[in-house]
């Protein structure tokens, strides 16, 4: 597909047009800050906190989680308080499982789910 | 009695999708309603509006939207196993930049959740595998 | 009450349905699963519930004269006339 | 989500993963069934124990790795899952070459969890 461009430095990296990494590949911390940058996002701690979190999801499980497996998975990684859903809309408006995965250069959750 | 139907055999390569039909019609004459059917794994291949029957075989497909027309059954598709699969609708071509799009306009892409639902609401869940 | 389809040839499928099928069941026997009918017969012997073949799909593999005695032909009618008095309805595969 | 009244409902997995599509779409299923039902069984039987296989290492692959797909289940409240031993025994698996989180159950006990279900989704 490819239909738009990320600039990381002087790397154009290929976004889907809802703004996912075409080459899952491609992420670093870099990555991570222009994809972010994108979404109106500047990363933070907090921010960084979530993206290792649910990178380890994929990692452990190999799917993209949904909001509530997302949810659950960080109130024992993290604890309760950074599970709840007002904190992580904060950090990431909208849908934030599906934010968070996109800035964490992974694929969009399944349709499915 | 309101029935659903899962239908998990791949379309033409196997008789799981013909049975479905034919019970289908069966229920209907005995008075029941089939609320929705759907389709999931190799099956979604029956929502191909791309399918060319020979003359002296049957068209499931047209046979299944005659079912809708006539009762009223939804024919659901499951989003994730059709994209896979290559079947789309307009939205979904448009969606992910294909240029063409494929599905029968009696069927309708779904999600899982809308099995699960008819699972809940139907009185009878019978699996075509 | 359980209804019990058996769709599919394979032997192994036919054992793990009659494993789990209890006397007040059914078993309906259909598309391929006619085959593992024929030729698995024998393992019917210690199953105390009722059995059915869909007669079409015996017709179609020219096996209506093989159809074990205690088992009932029956029509696709029959069949949701099964599904009406037993629930839930299994496929076994 | 729909407020309903939750109907007894199973989902019976009876295919070995790889293969073919079947084992990993009815995970999907199972998936997409936790967000409606709180008290999902999942039962294993046939050749679909060896989805249960602890060991699983699909790096060289590419597939999707079907043991850590089942390991979600608990982050998905999913946590009544249940293996026929008559199967694990036919295929000579102990519960140590098994993933966490499989009950095994006797043939009894499975014919009494299809025969209390409402409705059993067979994959």
């Amino acid at each position: 597909m490819g239909t738009a461009v990320l600039n990381v430095g002087a790397r154009k990296l290929a976004i889907d047009e809802e703004g996912f990494l075409e080459c899952l590949d491609d992420w670093d911390r870099d990555t991570a800050a222009a994809l972010a940058g994108a979404e109106g996002i500047e990363l933070q701690e907090p921010h960084w906190e979530i993206i290792h979190a649910i990178r380890q999801f994929y990692a452990d499980y190999d799917h993209a989680p949904p909001m509530r497996a997302l949810v659950k998975f960080i109130k024992i990684s993290l604890g309760a308080n950074k599970a709840r859903s007002v904190y992580l809309l904060k950090l990431f408006p909208g849908s934030p499982a599906l934010l968070a995965a996109k800035i964490a250069g992974l694929p969009r959750p399944d349709n499915c789910l | 009695m309101n029935y659903a139907l899962l239908v998990l055999s791949p379309a033409h390569s196997s008789q799981g999708a013909r049975s479905a039909l034919l019970f289908a019609r069966a229920a209907v004459a005995r008075g029941h309603k089939i609320e929705r059917v759907f389709f999931y794994g190799d099956a979604v291949h029956a929502a191909s509006a791309l399918i060319v029957a020979p003359q002296d075989e049957v068209d499931l497909t047209s046979e299944w939207a005659t079912l809708v027309a006539d009762n009223g059954t939804e024919l659901l598709v499951c989003v994730g196993a059709s994209l896979r699969r290559g079947l789309l609708d307009e939205t979904e071509a448009k969606r992910y930049s294909k240029s063409q799009y494929n599905l029968h306009p009696a069927f309708e892409i779904a999600g899982l959740g809308q099995l699960v639902e008819a699972s809940q609401t139907c009185d009878r869940l019978i699996t075509f595998s | 009450m359980t209804l019990h389809l058996i769709q599919h040839a394979d032997s192994a499928s036919l054992e793990n349905c009659l494993r789990h099928a209890g006397a007040k069941d059914a078993v309906l026997f259909l598309q391929d699963g006619i085959y593992a009918l024929v030729s698995g017969k024998n393992k019917l012997e210690n199953f105390h519930g009722q059995l059915f073949a869909l007669a079409d799909d015996l017709a179609d593999r020219g096996l209506t004269a093989r159809c074990p005695e205690h088992v009932q032909p029956i029509a696709v009618d029959g069949f949701v006339e099964l599904t009406e008095s037993h629930s839930p309805c299994v496929s076994w595969r | 989500m729909p407020e309903l009244t939750q109907k007894n409902i199973v989902i019976l997995c009876q295919q070995p993963p790889y293969g073919s599509a079947t084992a990993r779409e009815g995970i999907e299923l199972c998936l997409a069934a936790s967000v409606y039902l709180s008290e999902l069984k999942v039962v294993f039987t046939g050749d679909g124990v060896w989805q249960l296989v602890r060991g699983q290492d699909t790096t060289n692959s590419g597939n999707k790795q079907h043991d850590k797909l089942l390991a979600a289940f608990p982050l998905y409240d999913i946590d009544l899952v249940y293996a026929d031993q008559s199967a694990l025994d036919a295929r000579e698996l102990s519960p140590g070459n098994l993933i966490d989180g499989v009950t095994a159950i006797s043939a009894e006990e499975l014919a009494a969890i299809l025969a209390n279900a409402e409705q059993v989704l067979s994959l």
